[in-house]
Parts: structure tokens; sequence; C-alpha cells
């Protein structure tokens, strides 16, 4: 039964983006080009996040992803060598390896998700505004079972851990010279 | 890495960095490199690690030329070496010619040369405050720079009949007597000048991102800038007081009255006071010549035919710039057997690898536009 | 179900006009789009004309004068023939990159001005999570800049487009944490609903209701924005005196174009951020005394609004004119050591505002 | 070169940040003071509009702008082809073409120029022990080719 | 290839569209003709001029063009606005030819147009920007005021006006031809066409001497009063620092090799200099750094300031000058070093060759590390110790030193008059 | 619905990008090319040849701003939810404890100010 529904159609759309920009992200030779692509493609999901009405997790995904942490990928390209325009060497043994990863990956998803046929007709687990902005920031700092303040105080930590991991590595390079 | 064939004109040496060096042009066609100048960057990052001026981009030939020119012709081209101060280098190449020939100028002649001269001086450092500001990035500074500047030229332009390449001064004197609209207008021009040079203070000194650009960038010291023969206000800033028209006076200068501005510290901000406090002194200047300005005749007897004695000549004058020295070495006939200038610029430059070494580009373009050179002068 | 919320009467005639949701949606979509590009490329021109003019008026002369009434029409001419001008990428550039990202550079400004409430019932995409989602898109001019100064293969073009990224990113924090000010004091993410924050007088906009507080929110803002522009004096991307072009110096004819239309509606879009986040956005600045409040009542929301952002603008021109350019590593200091720990401290005592 | 820096005490480093920060803002709104000024005071424009403003817009009258012959209404010049302004000029911009007229007597037959190369110094005019030259308040001389640029001064053959 | 080109080809056959193509022209220039972006490109004079005309007095702004681009790839004018040497010319090409279509270059000032004050005599100025690019248009002035280049913008927007698409815009084809000699050319053409008039007048000549044999022209030109001026001599200013005589003695006491060059060496003589002429000694070659080492050490002379390092040539041999000063003293030496010429060098390479060295006083002031380059540039001697010994002003690959007095160049032209 | 707000946006995601595309496929059509010649297609730099590399590899500073980038754009990104029910969580509106709320938040934003002082007192906020 093909789903003849607009949000569908968009869905597959959308999804069909995704796959493509995720195969070129890999199989373009050009590193900064590939970075390009997996923009489009963080950009995509972001909008299967809306469609999953979790538009927190959306703005996130735009935001650290898209925003952040390829803008980061991209000065690394631009500054560590000439990567950005040299082709990357394709080894084979890696390849092959890779592939036979990959193929089994497909398989275990087949098998253990597409087999089971009540998931695609299975309700949501989660309430309707589970993800919107308020219930985050409700949960986030709730101390009740189900909040997370313990973790959202763990991630100031985990930041400033990364924080300061970094600026010894940036002053042992000062250092050296 | 030393194996690396370096472009021409880097030295030889091996930076213990763990980036790649690369080399940028500046220049010839560059918004801030003030003409035709080349200047080749070696640089670490953004920092500068070495700068390699080029020359040559608009050599003329000028000191080849004028040994095939009579010596009241060569007067023309000395216009087109430091245009900005054109009338300050006639001046320097007629006390030369008239060394030679033995004559002076009457009073009036002397009077209205360091007029105009200081006029001259003036419209100099307004297009250096205006090319300061510009470099900087504010583009509002290069229209104020000008504004005045404009004015200035419109008197010039009255006296002499040509805005930029005036030709004026001959040896003994000048082409003309000036009109006598020329008193007033000089008069409302300073009153004018001083009002707007408080706005284009105000504008500039004190504002704090002028401030962080310039304080201590560029720094040139005392010692270093004798050993690089800098002159003028370069050499003024380092806290060297040694200005021509004070220490070697030609002209009246030895009967005005003028202080000459001197900073201690040497860094971009001392050379762009040390400018401003200039165009104050030569508002002074220019007050007393107002006041004391004689009748009489303007020139001294014309020759038919200007021939220098035999021997060679030096003169040395304080054009805006810095010191413009002349050496005319003169056979017999009408035509020099050579002349040679010493632009000032061309020693001012000479100091710019070690003032800019180390800081970053932004900084090279604020360094460059306070030693304020003009290419043709140094390429000639 | 799927119809777009465009709370505005005509919308609604459409909706009625049109049976099929479906389409309806669509002809919606049309209508937004083309207003949203006649608000956008239409008012590029006007402003560079008014650019031009402003700087001219500084500087003690005229501007374009010669083309229609006081060289109204010279922008026209300057955009029509840019359409005329040969385009080409170098020989060294990477095609692909070098021409998306001129149309990466133009994702950001649009998606921006979709969500301004230009007035009641004139904003074509109310979210509730506006804010953070303006925050979002703005990265994409940054990476905009970053891959087209890359793919000149230009080493200027690479400089500019290196610093200005480190300065885009950086700025970018303190853009966002001024923004996260507002919306911690208005209480929602919204753009419409901070707007509906401020109704009232004068005093209830979001630059006085809070006192001093606000006011400095809203320098930070400024400032900020400045730097996110790219404008002078923080536009060491492009850097004429020092790196000729920056980032566009390969781009030529439309592309460039496209470069200097995206600082224009950017512009805009910032503008319009600023009035709806502390000028009051459509409001008109009532005073409190009914005679005179009732006439400004009478004037549109929408040409409050716009008054509002020609006057940021003006601003924004004012200071571009004014001031010398600061040099890469000062303006990364004046972020990191003066802005973003003020920030820091503006949210803190905005928190405790709230609190007590 | 760029110096050290020198490291200083951090409460004074403090005292230097705070005094930025008051300072700074300052003298920023200093400078915005003045471009104000200059935005809102329309009188200080000084623009000339240039092709507008042909009817008053005048030269000074020592202005050197193109080369001509001094010529009464006759057409009649005052050139004796002596050809000194010709050695004046520094450039050969001056060419004296002499003709020998009925008599026998060598008389001027054109006086060409070449607007060209000519640089405006004026030594041409000094030169001329009688006054037959001068340099009028002409400026729009541009034009799309280079060969129009030689011009003939003169418009009659010289007396004498 | 635009489209644009072929619309003509397209529309003209439909009836109505030859209408049509015309508007099309008309927008398509008016846009062209009123939105000039010139590069910033400028060398010398004129470039300030230039400069002068975008400033507020003038305000290039009324006619668009304000919008100085300094990448050549956003342009659409080239003002080539200064004098263009050779050196230059491949770097005005390759920006020319970066400026994308359709372009535009108007030539400033006399030095674009035929080399201007540099025409005659010069062996490094390219004369006339047309040798190198196709120029729209020409404005005379050394420099023009900027009134005159808006004259020339306004031929420009005309000639831009009068363009069709049926007779397109396209690169204009540079004229191969270098600026001709003008006034010889003139000269050659006139005196054939004297010769001419020679003869056809011949006959009426005679008549005319027949019919009045002692005609005498009634017209005599009148010579100008010129002003009377007062002959004024030359006075000296007052000496500054110590007197010729005691730098002399001083000198002699450790070198006694030295002398005066253009004195004699007596105590009278020096004393008799005038005081505005500093003294000029002979030194040898083995002596001079010495000599300039004691200068600039001794506390009493303290020579600490290098003012120049220049060359005269004497057709036999050379003279370097060495100009140095004290600053706080005040009180100038030239020293001079005669420099025979190599003759082992066979004649025919003595043009490019070096012909003399001498040692380098780098180490002593830094400043001369340019001014001893400049004479090896311009003259052709070598210095010893020199860090850096490139020519400096010409090209690498420059052939001869042009200051020498048997220079020769295939460019110069010599001055006619 | 609520999706439907954003599905419009998607539109307004590609707009951007078309216009440019359109623009510039007009200027390839509509300009008039000139000569295509060696030196049009040069890298431009200031009319000199270039030497070397254009994409040349740049210091480890820069990559040190974008990884103090990151970590405040995921603290804003966290304050976020937050502050938009902060007024709510202090008027007591929901069930949430106003004080503890204020304590968190304060924790959270102190520990990353503290990191923030200390790359400034390390010396790592100059740029080179």
């Amino acid at each position: 039964m093909f789903p003849l529904e607009l949000t569908d159609i968009f869905f597959y759309i959308v999804a069909s983006m995704i796959l493509v920009t995720a195969i070129f992200t890999i199989i373009v030779k050009n590193v900064l080009r590939s970075a390009i692509f997996l923009i489009f493609s963080f950009v995509a999901t972001a909008i299967f996040y809306l469609m999953l009405h979790a538009e927190f997790i959306a703005i996130a995904q735009v935001m650290v992803y898209a925003g952040g942490v390829v803008i980061f990928v991209v000065f690394t390209i631009l500054l560590t060598s000439h990567l950005g325009e040299s082709t990357l060497a394709i080894k084979i043994p890696r390849t092959f390896v890779a592939g036979l990863l990959s193929v089994s990956f497909v398989f275990v998803m087949w098998r253990f998700l597409l087999q089971d046929l009540s998931l695609s007709t299975a309700l949501p687990a989660a309430s309707a505004d589970y993800a919107s902005l308020e219930s985050i920031a409700l949960r986030l700092l709730s101390i009740e079972s189900e909040g997370f303040v313990i973790s959202f105080e763990l991630i100031s930590v985990l930041l400033l851990v990364t924080l300061i991991c970094s600026i010894t590595v940036a002053r042992k390079t000062r250092d050296k010279k | 890495m030393s194996s690396r064939k370096l472009p021409p004109g880097f030295r030889e040496e091996v930076l213990d960095s763990d980036t790649e060096e690369y080399f940028v042009n500046m220049g010839p066609q560059h918004p801030s490199t003030h003409g035709a100048l080349r200047l080749a960057l070696r640089l670490d990052g953004e920092t500068i690690v070495e700068v390699v001026p080029h020359f040559g981009y608009i050599h003329r030939g000028i000191e080849k030329q004028a040994e095939s020119m009579n010596y009241l012709q060569y007067i023309m081209l000395s216009d087109r070496q430091d245009y900005l101060t054109a009338i300050q280098n006639n001046w320097g190449i007629c006390l030369a010619f008239e060394k030679g020939l033995g004559i002076g100028v009457p009073e009036r002649g002397e009077f209205i040369r360091v007029m105009l001269a200081e006029l001259g001086r003036i419209a100099s450092h307004l297009v250096f405050y205006a090319c300061f500001g510009g470099d900087l990035g504010g583009q509002t500074a290069l229209l104020f720079g000008f504004k005045e500047r404009e004015m200035i030229h419109d008197i010039l332009d009255e006296v002499t009949g040509s805005r930029l390449t005036t030709n004026f001064f001959r040896p003994g004197g000048s082409v003309h007597d000036i009109p006598d609209t020329f008193i007033p207008r000089v008069t409302s021009f300073l009153e004018h000048l001083e009002k707007s040079m408080v706005d284009y203070e105000r504008f500039l000194s004190k504002n704090i991102i002028v401030l962080e650009r310039t304080k201590g960038i560029g720094i040139l010291s005392k010692e270093d800038a004798i050993a690089y023969g800098c002159s003028g206000p370069v050499l003024r800033a380092s806290g060297v007081s040694y200005d021509v028209r004070k220490n070697d006076p030609y002209g009246i200068y030895d009967q005005l009255d003028f202080d000459v501005p001197i900073t201690y510290r040497g860094d971009t901000y001392d050379r762009y006071v040390v400018r401003i406090a200039e165009i104050h002194e030569s508002i002074k200047i220019l007050r007393q010549c107002i006041k004391l300005f004689p009748e009489g005749p303007y020139r001294s007897k014309e020759k038919p035919s200007i021939r220098l004695n035999p021997g060679s000549y030096y003169s040395a004058t304080e054009t805006a710039k810095g010191l413009y020295a002349t050496y005319v070495v003169a056979a017999s006939g009408d035509k020099p057997y050579r002349i040679h200038t010493r632009g000032p610029s061309f020693a001012n430059l000479a100091a710019l690898n070690n003032m800019a070494r180390g800081h970053k580009i932004s900084d090279l373009v604020s360094i460059l536009s306070t030693i304020d050179p003009v290419i043709p002068e140094i390429d000639r | 179900m799927m119809i777009p919320s465009v709370p505005h009467p005509l919308g609604d005639w459409v909706r009625q006009m049109i049976p099929i949701p479906e389409l309806a949606f669509l002809a919606n979509a049309l209508i937004c789009i083309i207003a949203i590009c006649a608000v956008a490329i239409g008012s590029a021109p006007i402003l560079i004309y008014m650019e031009r003019k402003v700087c001219a008026h500084i500087q003690c002369r005229l501007g374009p004068m010669r083309l229609g009434y006081r060289g109204t029409l010279q922008t026209i001419a300057d955009v029509m023939k840019l359409l005329f001008k040969e385009v080409y990428a170098p020989s060294g550039a990477d095609k692909f990159v070098f021409y998306l990202a001129p149309m990466i550079v133009l994702v950001a400004p649009f998606l921006v001005l979709a969500m301004i409430p230009f007035d009641h019932n004139l904003q074509v995409s109310n979210l509730s999570v506006g804010i953070p989602f303006v925050i979002a898109v703005n990265g994409f001019g940054i990476l905009a800049i970053l891959i087209g100064g890359w793919a000149s293969n230009n080493k200027y073009s690479l400089l500019g487009a290196l610093r200005s990224g480190a300065q885009m990113i950086s700025y970018e924090i303190s853009f966002a944490l001024v923004l996260l000010f507002v919306v911690m004091v208005s209480g929602s993410a919204s753009l419409m609903e901070i707007t509906l924050s401020q109704s009232g007088t004068i005093l209830d906009w979001w630059i006085f209701k809070i006192p001093v507080l606000g006011f400095l929110a809203f320098i930070m803002f400024f400032i900020s924005s400045i730097a996110e522009l790219n404008r002078a004096p923080f536009d060491i991307a492009e850097a004429e005196q020092e790196l000729t072009g920056g980032y566009h110096t390969e781009y030529n004819g439309t592309a460039f174009a496209m470069f200097y239309l995206a600082e224009y509606i950017n512009l805009i879009t910032i503008s319009s951020l600023a009035s709806t986040c502390f000028l009051g956005g459509f409001f008109p600045p009532l005073i409190g005394v009914e005679a005179v409040d009732t006439i400004l009542l009478k004037v549109p929301g929408f040409l409050w609004f716009a008054g509002k952002v020609v006057l940021m603008i003006w601003a924004y021109m004012m200071v571009r004119w004014t001031f010398v350019r600061p040099r890469v590593d000062q303006l990364m200091a004046l972020e990191w050591k003066f802005l973003l720990p003020f920030n820091l401290l503006l949210l803190a005592l905005g928190a405790v505002y709230i609190a007590f | 070169m760029k110096q050290p820096e020198i490291p200083i005490s951090p409460s004074k480093y403090i005292k230097r940040y705070l005094k930025r920060c008051i300072t700074g803002p300052i003298s920023l709104l200093m400078g915005l003071s003045v471009t104000l000024r200059y935005f809102f005071n329309p009188k200080r424009i000084i623009t000339e509009q240039y092709p507008e403003n042909k009817k008053t817009l005048k030269m000074h009258p020592r202005y050197r702008g193109c080369l001509e012959l001094i010529e009464d209404e006759n057409d009649e010049n005052l050139c004796t082809a002596c050809g000194l302004c010709e050695k004046a000029c520094p450039n050969a911009s001056i060419n004296i073409l002499k003709t020998k007229n009925i008599a026998g007597k060598k008389v001027l037959g054109q006086y060409l120029f070449h607007l060209g190369s000519c640089t405006q110094c004026g030594l041409c005019i000094e030169a001329c022990p009688f006054g037959a030259i001068r340099m009028n308040q002409e400026f729009e001389l541009s034009s799309e080719s280079v060969d129009s640029f030689d011009l003939i001064l003169n418009k009659k053959e010289g007396r004498g | 290839m635009g489209i644009m080109n072929a619309v003509p080809g397209i529309l003209d056959p439909i009836p109505g569209g030859k209408h049509l193509v015309n508007m099309l022209d008309y927008v398509t220039n008016w846009a062209r003709a009123n939105s000039l972006w010139p590069l910033t490109y400028g060398t010398s004079c004129c470039a300030i001029e230039m400069m002068s005309s975008s400033m507020a007095r003038y305000d290039i702004a009324r006619f668009g063009s304000e919008v100085f681009r300094a990448s050549p790839r956003q342009a659409d004018l080239f003002i080539i606005a200064g004098t263009i040497t050779e050196k230059m010319a491949p770097a005005l090409q390759m920006l020319w030819e970066q400026i994308p279509g359709p372009k535009y270059a108007i030539a400033m000032g006399a030095c674009t147009i035929s080399g201007g004050p540099f025409m005659y005599d010069n062996y490094s100025v390219i004369r006339g920007a047309n040798t190198l690019i196709p120029v729209d248009v020409f404005i005379p002035g050394c420099p023009p005021r900027p009134e005159a280049l808006f004259h020339g913008l306004l031929t420009l927007r005309d000639k831009i006006l009068s363009e069709t698409f049926r007779d397109p815009w396209k690169e204009g084809i540079v004229i191969d031809k270098p600026y001709p000699d003008r006034w010889s050319e003139a000269t050659k053409a006139w005196e054939e066409l004297e010769k001419i008039k020679d003869e056809e007048m011949a006959e009426a000549r005679l008549k005319f001497k027949e019919e009045q044999p002692g005609y005498k022209s009634p017209y005599k030109a009148l010579r100008v009063a010129k002003e009377v001026f007062p002959e004024i001599p030359h006075q000296p200013k007052p000496l500054i620092g110590l007197p010729a005589n005691t730098i002399f003695s001083i000198i002699k006491k450790n070198f006694p090799s030295v002398s005066p060059f253009d004195n004699d060496p007596s105590e009278p003589a020096l004393m008799a200099r005038p005081s505005d002429m500093p003294l000029d000694v002979l030194v040898s070659k083995e002596e001079y750094v010495d000599l300039i080492q004691f200068l600039k050490e001794d506390p009493r002379t303290h020579l600490d300031y290098l003012i120049d390092v220049t060359a005269v040539d004497w057709i036999g041999h050379f003279d370097v000058i060495t100009q140095l000063m004290s600053i706080e003293k005040g009180h100038k030496l030239f020293i001079r070093l005669s420099l025979p010429k190599d003759d082992s060098i066979p004649e025919e390479n003595r043009a490019t060759s070096l012909l003399a060295a001498m040692p380098s006083i780098y180490h002593l002031y830094p400043a001369a590390e340019w001014k001893e380059r400049e004479v090896f540039d311009m003259f052709g001697i070598h210095f010893e110790n020199h860090p850096d010994e490139r020519r400096l002003f010409v090209d690498e690959d420059f052939k001869g030193y042009p200051l020498r007095k048997d220079f020769t160049h295939p460019h110069i032209l010599k001055r006619p008059v | 619905m609520q999706f439907s707000e954003y599905f419009i946006l998607v539109f307004f995601l590609f707009l951007g990008a078309f216009i440019a595309a359109c623009a510039i496929i007009i200027g390839k059509l509509l300009g008039f090319a000139s000569k295509d010649t060696k030196n049009k297609f040069a890298p431009y730099e200031c009319g000199m040849e270039t030497y070397g590399n254009a994409r040349i590899q740049f210091k480890v500073g820069y990559y040190l701003f974008a990884l103090l980038f990151l970590i405040f754009d995921i603290e804003v990104l966290f304050l976020f939810p937050i502050l938009t029910q902060f007024k709510m969580i202090m008027a007591g509106n929901t069930a949430l404890n106003p004080v503890i709320v204020f304590a968190n938040l304060t924790i959270f934003v102190t520990v990353l100010t503290f990191g923030l002082a200390y790359a400034w007192k390390k010396g790592i906020l100059k740029w080179e």
C-alpha cells in the first residue's frame, strides 16, 4: 500500500535526499566537498526531526551539527594541510573491510527492524509535546526520577574538560616554539 | 627546509615553525601601497616574517633624462618625483642651481617660497592624514583630509597655474609674483583649517581603535632611525630632533619662529602625532609670513640661459617627507652633467622591514602609511 | 492538514477560494515567497542608494546625482550592469564550490526574513523556536564565506575567509547570548510573542523596560551584529586596504552581486531582529498621552516596523562610516575578553532581576 | 620590529582593562559626534557639480590649459617662427613648421602643437620673446583618438 | 560568449523586432554607461588627481563611479592614471585581461597618451597605454584636472551609448605600433610639402621680387618688455658644525693620503670654501671603509648619518660619492672614491658588464644597502660584501647600466630639438 | 498542526539558493565575454604571478577558536529551552522549585565561565 498523502511523499523526498547526500559525502574525493554534502545531509535530517515534532532536536541538529561541527570540520580541513584540495588515496583492503561492514550492517538492520512490520504502524511511545521546547526545559531541570538535572550539570563539566584539554594541547604546541 | 627556493630578495633563514610559510604579493596594484610599490611578504599565518619591497614599477629614468635636458627643463621633472610636495622639490632644485649660478633671491621671493612650501607641507600632511585614516579602514577620514587639501590646491592653482605639478620656482625667485588675492585667501584658509583640524583630531587622535591599532606598532628606535638614514617625521618621531629647516637652514627659515615637534617612542602613533603637530607649526609659520610679508622685487635678474659654473653643488631641503637633497654635477654647457636627488621616501622605506617584522598584515598597512612614501620619488 | 499558517485575511481568502488544502497551501506559500522576495530584493537597491547618500553626506559630498532625481536610478543601473557582466571562475578554482558559495550565502537571510513579524498578521511562519532558529541558520553565512574563499584559489581570499570565519563564529556566541537575554526576559523564543510582550507604551520596550540592563543588552546586540554582518568597522573579511577584496576577490558579475545582495538583506534581517527584540516591533512608540497615542495608533504597524528598521540601518551606516577597522586579533579580544564576559554577566543580572 | 610584551601584574591588567572599558566608548562617541554633525549639516557640502556648473566654472587666469596663439580679429598672430618655444619645450610638443612667404622671408607656416605629450609646464610661454603664445583656460580636451591631439594653432601664415 | 550577441540575429526577422533590439540596446548601454566601477590603479601624479576627483570637492559619486574596486574581477573601467614603465607593462596587461567584459579603459594624462614628459631620451617609459591595451578615451593634461577626468568620463559615456548589439562590444585590438615620433614625422611631411610649395611658388616669388625689388614688410614683431629685476649675489648661510679645515686635519692625522677633491689642501683655501659646500675628500679604495669607520666612531666628527651614495661617470673613470652627515653637529662630509674602469673587458661586452668594484659599507650603515644597490643598478659598479646585490629599478634581465654615459637602449628616442 | 509552520520554511530554504542560481545562470547567459587568455584565469595577486600554492596550511590557533565556539554554542543550546521557561519557573507556575532551578543554572553557567577565565589566564584568547 503506497502512501499517497503529501506528508508521506515529502517524507520520501527528504529520506532520499539524506541518502543521496550521505552517499555523496562518502564517494566524493575532495574532502571539502564531502563536508559540504555532510551539511546537506544534516539539514535534511533536521527536516526529519521537524516532521517528528521534535523542534528542539531539529534546531540542535542545525545549530550544533550543521552550524558548529561542520564549520569546525571545514576549519580543520583548511588549517591542517593541503587536504582541502588533494584527493584521498583509497586503499583496497580498507575499502574491502568497510564494504563488508556496511553490508553486514544493512543486513542486521533489515533483519531486525524491517522484519517486524508492526513497527511501521506502531504508535509513538511519547506524547505529542514530548520533544517540545517546554517539556525539554522542564525535564532538564527536574529533580524527579525522569528529570535530567544531573546530566545537565555533567554536560557543563564535560564541556569544561574539553576546554581545558584543548587549551593544554594548544599550549603545548605554542611552548614548543 | 632551507633547500627550498625562495623568491628573489628574501634572506635565507629557517624559521622554526610548525606551520608553512608562504609568500604573498602586495602590489604593484594594491589600494594601500600608495602607488606602484610592490611588497613581497613572507608570512607565517598572518604574521609577517619578512617584507621585501620591489621597486622600479615606476622607474622613469629621470636622472638619465636630465642629462639631455637643460636646467630649466629639469625643474619640470622635479615636480613629478614627489608630486605631493612638488613645490618643495622645485625649491630644492633651485637652491642647488642658485649655488652654481651664484645668485640669490630677494626677500619677497623668499617669503613667497616659504609660504608656498608650507602650504605644500600642509597639503602633503593632509594627504597623509587621509591615507592614514583610509588605510586603517576609515573611509571618512580619507575624504576629510582631502577636503582641506583641495583648498590649498585651489590657492596653488591661482598662484602657479597648476594644481599639482606647479613648476613655479626658478633660480633666483619664481615665475610670477603672487596675486593680490593670495594673502587674504591664505588668511581665511588658515582660520578654516584650524577649525577643521579640531574636528579631524577629535575624529582620529583619541579614538580607542586608532590608539589600539597604532600604539606600540612599528617601533623604530632612535639608533635604527639614524642607521637607516630616515628623515623627516619618521626620524623625529623616533626622538631625533633633526629638521633641515632648523639645523641647516635655507631660505628665511632662520628668521622665523617655529618649533620642531618631536616624540620619543617611534611607533606608528608617534609618527601620526608628529605630522599633525607639523601642520600646526606650518600654520604658525604662515601666520608669521603674512605679518612680515615685504614689498619689493620677487626675483633676481633673469639670465638668458642658465649655465652653472663647473663643479658639484649640493643642496638640502626639508620637504614634507624629510631630507630632500640634490646633488648637481655641472660641466660646461647648459645641460647638467649629472643630477642626483636623494628622496626621503627611499631611505624611510628602508626601515620598513625592521618596523613591520612580527606584526600583522593590517599593521604593515598602517606602518606603510605612516612612512608616507611616494613611489615615483623612490624610483625616479 | 498542511496549510501554512498565514494568519492574514489574504491567506484566509485563498483558503476559502481553493477548496483543496494542498493547493491552497501552495498558493499561500507562493504569495509568501513573492512578498518576501519583493521585500528583500526590492529593498536592497534602495538600501544601497541610502548607504551611498548617507556616506556622502557624512563626507561633505553629494553622492549619486545624475541618474534620475538626485541619483535615485543609480543602483538600478548598477544592478542591470552586473547582469550584463561576464561571469567566470579563475582556472585554479574549484568550480562547484565556487558557484555554490553565493547560493549558500543567500539561504540564511531569506530564511530569517520568513520569521520576522512585520505586523500583527504579517508573518510567514511563527515558530515557537524562532530565536534559536535564527541563530542556527546564521551559521550558513559563515560557511558560504569560508568555502567561497577557499574555492577561489587565491591567497587574499583564503586569508579573508579564515579571518571572517573566525570572527563570525566568535561573535555568534555573544549574538546568541544577547538574544538569550531577550528570550529570558520575555519568556518566549517566538518572535511574535517577543513582540507582543512589548505592547504598551514606549517604556514597555525591552530596551527601556529593564532599567540599564535593557539598554546595555541593546548595545551588545548592536556590536555583535555588526560583526555578524561583516560590515565596517568589523569588515576584516573584506578589508580592502589589506586584502583587496577578501573572500570575494575572485568573484565577478552576478556571483559577486549575490554576496552584495546577501549583505544588504542581512542588514534588513538583523535590523528587523533588533527592532523586534528591543524596539517593540510593530508597536508604535506610545507615550501614554491619549491625544498623541490615538494619532500614532492610526499609522499601520508595518510602517512603524519599517521606520524602526530604517532607523537601525541608518545607525549601522553611521557607525560604518565613522570608525576605523580594528585589527583581527583585537577583534577577537573584544569578543572573548569583553563582550562574552559582559554578556554572561548581563545574563546573570537579568536572571536576578527576574527572580527577585 | 615587534617588541616583546612586558608581563604586567594582574591588578594592573584589570585596572587597565576597566579604564579602557570607560575611555573607549567615550572616545568612540566623540568620533561619532563629528560625523553626526557633518551628517546633519548640509551647508558643509562643498561638491562642485561639474557638467552642470559649466557656465559658472572659471579657471584662474594663470591656469595652464591648452596652448594657443594670440591672434587678433583678422586671425593674424604674433609668431615670428623663431623657434625659442620649440627649444624650451622639454619634450618637443611644439613643432614650428616654417615656410617662406611670397617675399622669400621665413615665416610661420604651421604652429603644430602635440597636446598629447604637452605637460603644461609653461616654459614655452616664458621663452617667447614676442608674447605670441599663451595657455588658455580650456580643460575639456578628452577625445577618443590620439590623432585628434595634433593641433594646428594658427589659422593663417605668420606675418613678415 | 553571451547570448545577447545573437539577439539581433533572432529578433530582426520578426516584425517589430528591430525596435525591440534598439530598446534592449538602449537599456543595456544606459546601465553600462552610468555604472562604471573603476579599478583602483594609479602609479603617479594622475592617481592623486584621480583620488581628488573621488573626494568631496569633485565627487565622482555623482556619476555613480565612486565604487572603486580593488579587485579587477569586479571593475568595469580601467583608469590608467600615471606613467607606465616597461616593468609595469605585464602587470597592467594582466590586470586588463582579468577585468571581465564589457570593460573600458581611460588613459589619463600625457604619460599614458604618449609618454608625456618622459617621451624622449628615456629607456624605461612606455610611450602610450594604447600600445598595451585598447584605450577608449584619452585625457590630455599633466595631470588632468578632476573636471577633465569627468569630461573624459562623459566622453566615454557617449561612446558607450552609441554601441549597438549589431556592432556589439568586443575586446578591441591592441594597436601593435608604438607611439610614433610625431614631431619628426610632422617635420618630415612638412619638408616635403615645402619642397612642392617652393617649386610651385618659385615663379610667383620671382615675379614678386621683380615687381617690388626693395620690398620690406611693414610688419615688425615687437619684443615684450620684460620686467627688470635687481641682481642679487648668492649669500651662503653661516657654517654649521665643524669647519672644513678642522675636519680635514682630523682626517689627515690618521689618513695622510687623503686629499680634498676640488680644492687645494692648504688651510686658507679650505677656510675660503663656501660654507654651504661640504668638504669633498678623495680617498683610495683600500682606505675607504677604514676612513668611514673612523669618521663614524670618532667623537669629534661622529658622522653617523648616511645621506646618500651616488656615482658620476666621467667617461674614463667612475667617481663614487658617499655623503655623510653628523646628526647632532650638523656638518657634512663627502667622501669620493675614484674608480678606474676595468680595461680588461673587451669593447663589445663593456656596456653590459660590471666595470669596477669597491667595498660596501653596509655593515656600518644599513641605509647603504639600497643606495649601493642603486649605484650597482645604474652604473654597474660591484660592491664587495653587499648582502643582496640585485638590480633595483630595472628588470633582472635588463641589458646595460643606464646612467653610464655610453649607455644605449633600443627604446630610447632622441629628442629632435 | 505545528508542522505546517516549518513546511513553508522548506520553500524558503531553497528560495535563496534558487535565486542565486538563477542570477548566476542569467549572468552566464547575458554576460559579454572578453577574450579568453591565460592571464584572465590566473589568480589575482595584484597583477603579479603567484608564488606557491594558494591553499596553504594555517595556524592551529584558528582551530582552537572553532573549538571554543563549539563549546559555547552547546552551552547556548542548552540554556535556550530553560530560559524560555525561566520566567514561569521563577513565578512558581511549574512543578519545579525556583531556588533549585536557580542554583542549578548558576552552577552550569559558573562552570563554563570558569573555563573561559582559565583560557583567558592561560593566554589562549590571544589571536596570533
